[in-house]
């Protein structure tokens, strides 16, 4: 099938303060071809891209493109504050009779073309209020749309749920049908080799590997992508959890009628010391929201939280100290302080417990991320290097760090291993598997249905904001979790 | 790294310096009696206010806020000294730096907890500060006479101004404050990004409130000192412009607006910087017009090798 | 607006009592105008001050006009522009809406009231503008102006200069307010004045007539022309700074460093009587009296001259003493 | 990915509530004061809000890219200077001569911001600083004042009435209705939105977002200079002592109008309505007539800090 190269890469090199993101990179992209780019957290896959669109500039090598570009970035990049419907049109906005913006013509049309991408919300209202799936679902009919000979995806389903990424598989497929050249980069194998044709494997900046996928076993496409041996890797499974925790008897953390309407509804959860409680649902169920209102940074309407039989004050402070922390779902705007070095990222929560009288010590922070830094295998030049530069993966693991730091007794995981690499995703899974053996109380909310199901000791499926069953020992297949969640998807269908 | 790029590096955390040796420099060679223990002297004591001003301002500013009330609030202070300098000058300058307590947690107030943009809220107080301490002063401009708190302005411990002392002295405490300290560093953290500090559980509220009260209260110092030297009370004058003065000198020792960074030797330098200009212009006689627009091309100059690249 | 510029304490005659010199040119009477016959007794009248009564002049300005009002028996609308001159038009023109059939101006600025004086015109209100004088017409656009001649002040100011220091020596200027035309008048007489003296102007820096910027001009002034045996300053707070500045230089103001001002403050006059101090050229404030002395014959009929530039007193060692009751 | 609680209402009741406050402040004034509805009063406070509605314009766009323009109050006054020293050169020169030059300086402090990652605020400071010299440098450090030539065309433009109500009101209506257009419906406005909105997802959407950011100053730096040629024109003179703090103003009545001073969301028409508040305010204070001068600036410091917290109060 190959025909000729739409983009043609030969010899490039980024550098970024000190660190090489790119070396010496060849890579080809022909005409109609599914192409994957894999790679560990700071391999450079976001990088290689920005540097075909241009928004990077390299230091050197050749770049020829044949055809318009169009990308989906990891992070969604669209604008909140301006509607749904003119992010979706920005840059080729209908047009009137005497060429001025038909508001009218471009709402409808993008009521439309979403409903098509299974979205219903109001599309004059702000991108902003839509879930984060529903962005990304937003982002991909802008880039599809676009009328591009090239669609770069970087992990587009890190944030969707199996029906979206049904629907965004369908969509994929419907612009190879149409010929259309893309590149694919996701960190989910059973996506890549679902849909791809060819893989470029980049490790440290380096392309090691270019072919076709279908013919390379996924074992050494994960050997290739780690640089270690096929035998190394083959002791894991998918996951990396064990066996079941052994929970104690009575529940550290009980969350009673948590309410803040319209997003959730009356959710009790409680979960025990050791045990791993996974929150389940559909996108938009309200899975973020019950954790939000749990460690008190959402407005309640009603509803308590105990810890230990203590109820907690109604703010993040007082959660905090109670022992509660939380993973935020969004770690650009919710987690990372950018301008901070990776030292400080880390030491942050815990700031009160390295200082007297206020003045901190640098000694113990310098133990503190040092043992982190090792324990978690981030990868970074210096502690004193800015969190900024660091990859999705590896800012995700400062951030855990910043948690485990504080010593707290209830960790709330919202999405853990979004945009890790399948190394990094083992260590947090293995991670969060040794932190519920000490003791702690982990409560795991996941898009992945086998992260929830290997990891979790029960289940709690959330839909519209209420609990819709609890899950627990032989229940926790996919057969039953898909029931649960599915009812929703049944109601829809009566409905239309 | 290549060799160029240390050197932008370089240049962009040490440019304010390489200004003020540049001027330094220039004055040694052209401007008459420039290099005299007297003349470093006055450029200090000047200096002094300003600085003081600025050290809050610089501490507002790594929040990613700025607070132009500060000019109000030192003529506030200098309206309340006549008013209590008759039981001494120790209450007198304690009622003034109240005073800046009060009207800096007011703003600090303002922008945690009603959620007010910062330049917003501190531009109602900029417009009716400077109103009050004139209501409070009756409009008039009151000499001052008590021996004691003229001393702060005149007097001098072995040869250094006390002025000069006491910003010195602000300036370490200020640069303690924000690199060793919780507090410090939650500031910045809260500067950095507003929705993570608060998510990780630090006290956003009670560090924006402190961050202004502080700043408050650095603003009524200045207006003490400044008010003592003139050894007047002077609302109607007193800290006018101050705002733009100390912003400026903030972000031309490299502390950005943006927030979540703040830089403290860099913002001596930048007030150090803009009084030398100051000085410069006036004792090469330069006409107004001149001297705006060299120190407009001066501030640019400066903020342009210290900007953040992309 | 938000800012008020600094003070210009802008200047305007001698105190009441003081003789007045009537300009030459033709006069203005109310039947050249046309205006109807007001009553200054229980008529409405309004003041426009341009700027916050936070200086003395302008203080004694407003309390002047006051007083003198209450004294007529006359309903006083009194607004303040807070130095923005947009708003001082609108000002005026509320002032004529609110039923003001005399009116009363300080004007912010020589330039620009066309306006206002325009809105008058057309209410047949006559306008007196007091303390600076405006480049419209008068009789047509105003009424006249009261007031002194800035021009006048530096060069009598120059005047007392040439007899302090004997004519020679290298003076500082300290300037008022870039822009404004007080500063602009007080400069040009200055400068005329010693124009055939062997004085000599080594700096001329703007300090915007306020004390503290007074002060840390002089400052820098000092440690670069050490040799400066002589400063004019063209309000006297400025002049206040600099004798604050010159005594931390180890000067002594009034002896080593001559020093003289524009205004007749009760600060500045209390220095010179003290002997730290050279001379005070005067402006007064105590408008009201005239003024309305003025409005009163313009409704009997009398014709008032195009403007009454009343001569300035002044304050030296010799007089400062027993005249400082006079000082504001 | 920002997430907005219920973003649509507060849009609705930030608007709302700039209009709010002045539909009841001006009843209130119309009840309490008698003449505050004389059309007198009514042709003035529009004559005087409209030179303040043609800065604020400009102001509004820049702050909804999330920046700053300082610079506005200088380069209004050395607008008006360069309009009446034109004025002897016949009516265009007049009125293009402060257009170019100011929005030459404002194209200078877009390309400042725009290309070379400099604070605006701290760049349009520096313009300040600059423009106020020019102006003293063009009018030997102020003792020049350049008149208007009388009873010309230019006069007219500022002197100029319909129905009582000045042309410059007319002028400032056309160019807030132009710029709501501009702004809600053509490609340049959506890219002022985006700019403010998020600047990094702009430019990866393919937003010209530092084409947009010189636009936006250009255009607010040639507003300000059309103001102060109106006003020139209007008082007949090239006044130097006005346009002193003006930007603050302009800031002031741009927020109050409704318009996030970090970006990405603001309309024309609150800025509108916030030039109304402030102008109802100021004529209120003089109706009240008695207040001293010292109270004044308390008064509008109150006025200001009641309007911005019941808006956020409104907004939650
Ligand atoms: N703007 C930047 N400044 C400095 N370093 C950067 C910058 N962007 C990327 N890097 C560095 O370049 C390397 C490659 O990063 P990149 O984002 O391309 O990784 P990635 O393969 O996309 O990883 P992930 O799977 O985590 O998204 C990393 O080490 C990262 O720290
Ligand atoms: N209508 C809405 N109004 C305000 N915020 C919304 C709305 N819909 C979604 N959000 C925001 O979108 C984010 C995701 O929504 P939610 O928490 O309900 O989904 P979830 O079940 O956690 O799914 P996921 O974590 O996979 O996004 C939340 O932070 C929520 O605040
Ligand atoms: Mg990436
Ligand atoms: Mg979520």
């Amino acid at each position: 099938m190959p025909t000729d190269p739409v983009i043609e890469v030969a010899g490039v090199t980024k550098t970024f303060a000190g660190v090489r993101a790119l070396d010496d990179v060849d890579f080809t992209l022909h005409r109609g071809e599914i192409h994957a780019l894999v790679g560990e957290n700071g391999a450079g896959k976001s990088t290689l891209i920005k540097v075909l669109t241009g928004i990077h500039t390299p230091d050197g090598g050749r770049i020829r493109r044949n055809g318009r570009i169009s990308t989906i970035y990891q992070e969604v990049n669209l604008v909140p504050l301006m509607s749904v419907a003119a992010n979706l049109f920005l840059g080729r906005e209908p047009r009137n009779r005497i060429g001025l913006i038909d508001r009218a013509r471009r709402d409808a049309e993008a009521a439309e073309l979403l409903k098509s991408y299974g979205i219903t919300a109001d599309v004059s209202s702000p991108l902003g209020t839509l879930a984060v799936g529903e962005q990304q679902m937003v982002a991909l009919a802008r880039a599809v749309e676009a009328d591009a000979d090239v669609v770069i995806m970087d992990e587009p389903t890190s944030s969707l749920e199996p029906r979206e990424v049904e629907t965004l598989l369908e969509v994929v497929h419907k612009l190879h049908e149409a010929g259309i050249a893309i590149i694919y980069v996701s960190h989910r194998m059973d996506e890549l080799y679902r849909i791809c044709d060819t893989v470029t494997v980049l490790r440290d900046g380096k392309n090691v590997h270019s072919g076709p996928l279908k013919e390379l076993p996924r074992i050494e496409l994960v050997s290739l992508m780690l640089g270690r041996s096929v035998n190394e890797i083959q002791k894991h499974g998918t996951t990396a959890f064990g066996e079941d925790h052994h929970a104690d008897t009575r529940p550290v953390l009980e969350a009673r009628n948590l309410t803040s309407r319209p997003r959730i509804n009356g959710v009790d959860v409680t979960i025990r010391p050791g045990e791993v409680v996974g929150l389940a649902g559909l996108l938009g169920s309200g899975r973020t929201e019950t954790a939000k209102a749990i460690i008190g940074a959402l407005p309640l309407d009603d509803g308590t939280v105990l810890v230990a039989g203590t109820p907690v004050p109604r703010n993040v402070k007082a959660a905090t100290r109670a022992g509660i922390s939380m993973l935020a779902e969004d770690r650009k705007t919710e987690g990372i302080i950018p301008n901070l070095s990776v030292r400080e990222n880390i030491v942050l929560a815990a700031l009160p417990r390295l200082s007297r009288f206020g003045v901190i010590s640098r000694k113990k922070q310098d133990r503190i991320v040092d043992t982190f830094v090792k324990r978690l295998r981030i990868k970074v030049s210096s502690p004193e290097q800015k969190v900024a530069e660091l990859s999705g993966g590896n800012q995700q693991k400062v951030l855990l760090a910043r948690w485990l730091c504080t010593e707290p007794r209830i960790l709330l995981l919202d999405e853990p291993t979004r945009g890790i690499d399948v190394g990094a995703k083992a260590e947090v899974q293995a991670l969060i598997d040794e932190l519920a053996r000490e003791g702690l109380a982990v409560m795991l909310i996941s898009s992945e249905l086998d992260e929830l199901l290997d990891g979790a000791d029960r289940l709690v499926v959330l839909r519209d904001g209420a609990v819709a069953g609890e899950l627990e020992g032989a229940q926790l297949t996919r057969e039953h979790v898909l029931a649960a969640i599915a009812a929703e998807v049944m109601d829809d269908a009566d409905s239309h | 790294m290549t060799l160029t790029a240390t050197r932008t590096r370089w240049l962009q955390d040490n440019g304010v310096y390489v200004a003020v040796g540049a001027l330094l420099l220039f004055n040694a060679l052209f401007t008459a009696n420039f290099m005299t223990l007297g003349n470093f002297t006055t450029q200090l004591v000047q200096a002094a206010p300003v600085l003081i001003v600025a050290l809050g301002m610089a501490l507002v500013i790594g929040t990613e806020g700025v607070d132009l009330s500060v000019g109000a609030v030192m003529a506030l202070a200098a309206a309340i000294i006549p008013l209590y300098l008759g039981a001494g000058p120790v209450p007198a300058i304690l009622m003034a730096l109240v005073a800046g307590l009060a009207a800096g947690a007011f703003n600090g107030f303002l922008v945690a907890r009603v959620g007010i943009q910062p330049i917003v809220a501190t531009l109602a107080l900029l417009v009716g500060g400077r109103g009050l301490a004139l209501v409070i002063a009756n409009g008039q401009l009151v000499p001052l006479h008590d021996p004691a708190f003229l001393a702060l302005g005149t007097d001098d411990v072995l040869g250094i101004p006390i002025s000069v002392l006491i910003a010195g002295l602000l300036a370490l405490t200020i640069a303690g404050l924000t690199n060793r300290t919780t507090f410090g560093r939650q500031l910045v953290a809260v500067g950095g990004n507003r929705r993570a500090a608060t998510l990780t559980g630090l006290p956003v509220n009670r560090v924006l409130v402190g961050v202004y009260a502080i700043c408050g209260v650095l603003a009524a110092i200045a207006g003490v000192l400044a008010t003592s030297r003139l050894a007047a009370s002077d609302p109607a004058d007193m800290g006018l412009l101050m705002e733009l003065s100390a912003i400026t000198a903030v972000v031309v020792g490299g502390t950005p607006l943006t927030g979540g960074k703040v830089r403290v030797l860099g913002t001596v330098m930048g007030v150090v910087l803009m009084q030398l200009v100051r000085a410069t212009l006036i004792k090469h006689n330069l006409p107004d017009s001149i001297a705006q627009m060299i120190q407009a091309a001066i501030i640019v100059a400066a903020v342009y090798v210290a900007r953040e690249r992309r | 607006t938000s800012r008020e510029s600094p003070q210009t304490a802008a200047s305007g005659g001698p105190a009441a009592s003081a003789a007045q010199q009537q300009s030459a040119g033709p006069g203005c009477t109310r039947s050249r105008t046309g205006y109807p016959q007001v009553d200054v007794k229980g008529a409405t009248v309004g003041f426009s001050q341009s700027e916050k009564e936070a200086n003395p002049f302008r203080t004694a300005e407003t309390q002047s006009i006051r007083d003198e009002a209450s004294k007529k028996g006359v309903n006083l609308l009194v607004t303040n522009a807070q130095s923005d001159l947009n708003k001082q038009i609108s000002d005026i023109k509320s002032l004529l809406d609110r039923g003001a059939k005399l009116l009363i101006v300080a004007p912010l600025n020589s330039d620009g009231l066309q306006p206002a004086f325009d809105a008058a015109k057309a209410k047949q209100v006559p306008v007196i503008t007091i303390d600076r004088k405006v480049t419209s017409q008068p009789c047509t656009d105003y009424l006249t102006f009261i007031g002194s001649d800035f021009v006048e002040q530096g060069k009598r100011a120059a005047q007392q200069m040439i007899k302090a220091t004997g004519g020679s020596g290298k003076v500082a200027i300290l300037l008022g307010s870039s822009g404004n035309n007080v500063t602009v008048d007080r400069t040009k007489g200055f400068k005329d004045g010693i124009a055939n003296s062997g004085l000599q102007v080594v700096a001329e820096q703007t300090a915007e007539f306020d004390r503290s910027k007074g002060q840390a001009v002089m400052e820098q002034l000092i440690q670069s022309n050490p040799g400066i045996t002589a400063v004019y300053a063209e309000n006297d707070e400025m002049g206040l700074g600099a004798v604050t500045a010159l005594k931390a230089a180890g000067k002594t103001p009034g002896k080593d460093v001559k020093i003289v001002s524009v205004d007749g403050t009760r600060s500045a006059v209390q220095l010179v009587a003290d002997g730290s101090y050279t001379a005070v050229i005067e402006s007064n404030p105590r408008f009201g009296p005239l003024a309305f002395e003025t409005l009163e014959k313009f409704a009997r009929g009398d014709e008032i001259p195009q403007s009454i530039v009343i001569s300035d007193d002044e304050y030296d060692t010799s007089n400062a003493a027993q005249k400082l009751g006079n000082a504001y | 990915m920002t997430t907005l609680t219920a973003a649509t209402r507060t849009k609705v009741l930030q608007r709302q509530g700039a209009a709010v406050a002045l539909a009841v402040m001006v009843v209130v004034s119309w009840l309490t004061f008698p003449r505050f509805g004389s059309l007198d009063n009514l042709r003035d406070l529009a004559l005087q809000g409209s030179f303040l509605a043609v800065i604020a314009l400009g102001m509004t766009f820049v702050i909804i890219t999330g920046g700053i323009d300082l610079s506005v109050g200088s380069l209004y006054a050395l607008g008006g200077v360069l309009a009446a020293w034109g004025s002897q050169h016949g009516f265009l020169t007049a009125l293009l001569l402060p257009l170019v030059v100011c929005g030459g300086i404002g194209l200078i402090n877009g390309l400042l911001i725009a290309r070379t990652n400099m604070a605006p605020f701290i760049v349009t400071l520096a313009s300040l600083l600059f423009a106020r010299g020019l102006l003293l440098a063009i009018t030997d450090e102020g003792a020049n004042t350049y008149q208007v030539v009388p009873d010309s065309a230019f006069v007219e433009l500022g002197r100029g009435t319909v129905a009582g109500f000045g042309y410059p009101i007319f002028i400032a209506a056309a160019l807030c209705v132009l710029g709501g257009a501009i702004l809600n419906r053509t490609g340049f406005g959506q890219n002022v939105f985006a700019t403010g909105g998020a600047e990094q997802s702009a430019i990866l959407m393919g937003v010209p977002v530092a084409r947009t950011k010189v636009l936006v100053y250009t255009m607010s730096g040639t507003l300000a200079g059309l103001a102060g040629a109106l006003t020139a024109a209007y008082l007949q003179s090239g006044v130097t002592v006005i346009g002193v703090g003006t930007e603050l103003d302009a800031i002031a009545v741009v927020v109050i109008g409704g318009t996030l001073l970090t970006g990405g969301m603001g309309t024309v028409l609150g800025t509108v309505i916030g030039v109304g508040l402030i102008k109802v305010i100021q004529n209120v204070i003089n109706q009240i007539g008695t207040l001293d001068s010292n109270y004044q600036s308390v008064v509008s410091g109150v006025f200001l800090l009641i309007v911005v917290v019941l808006q956020r109060i409104l907004r939650r």
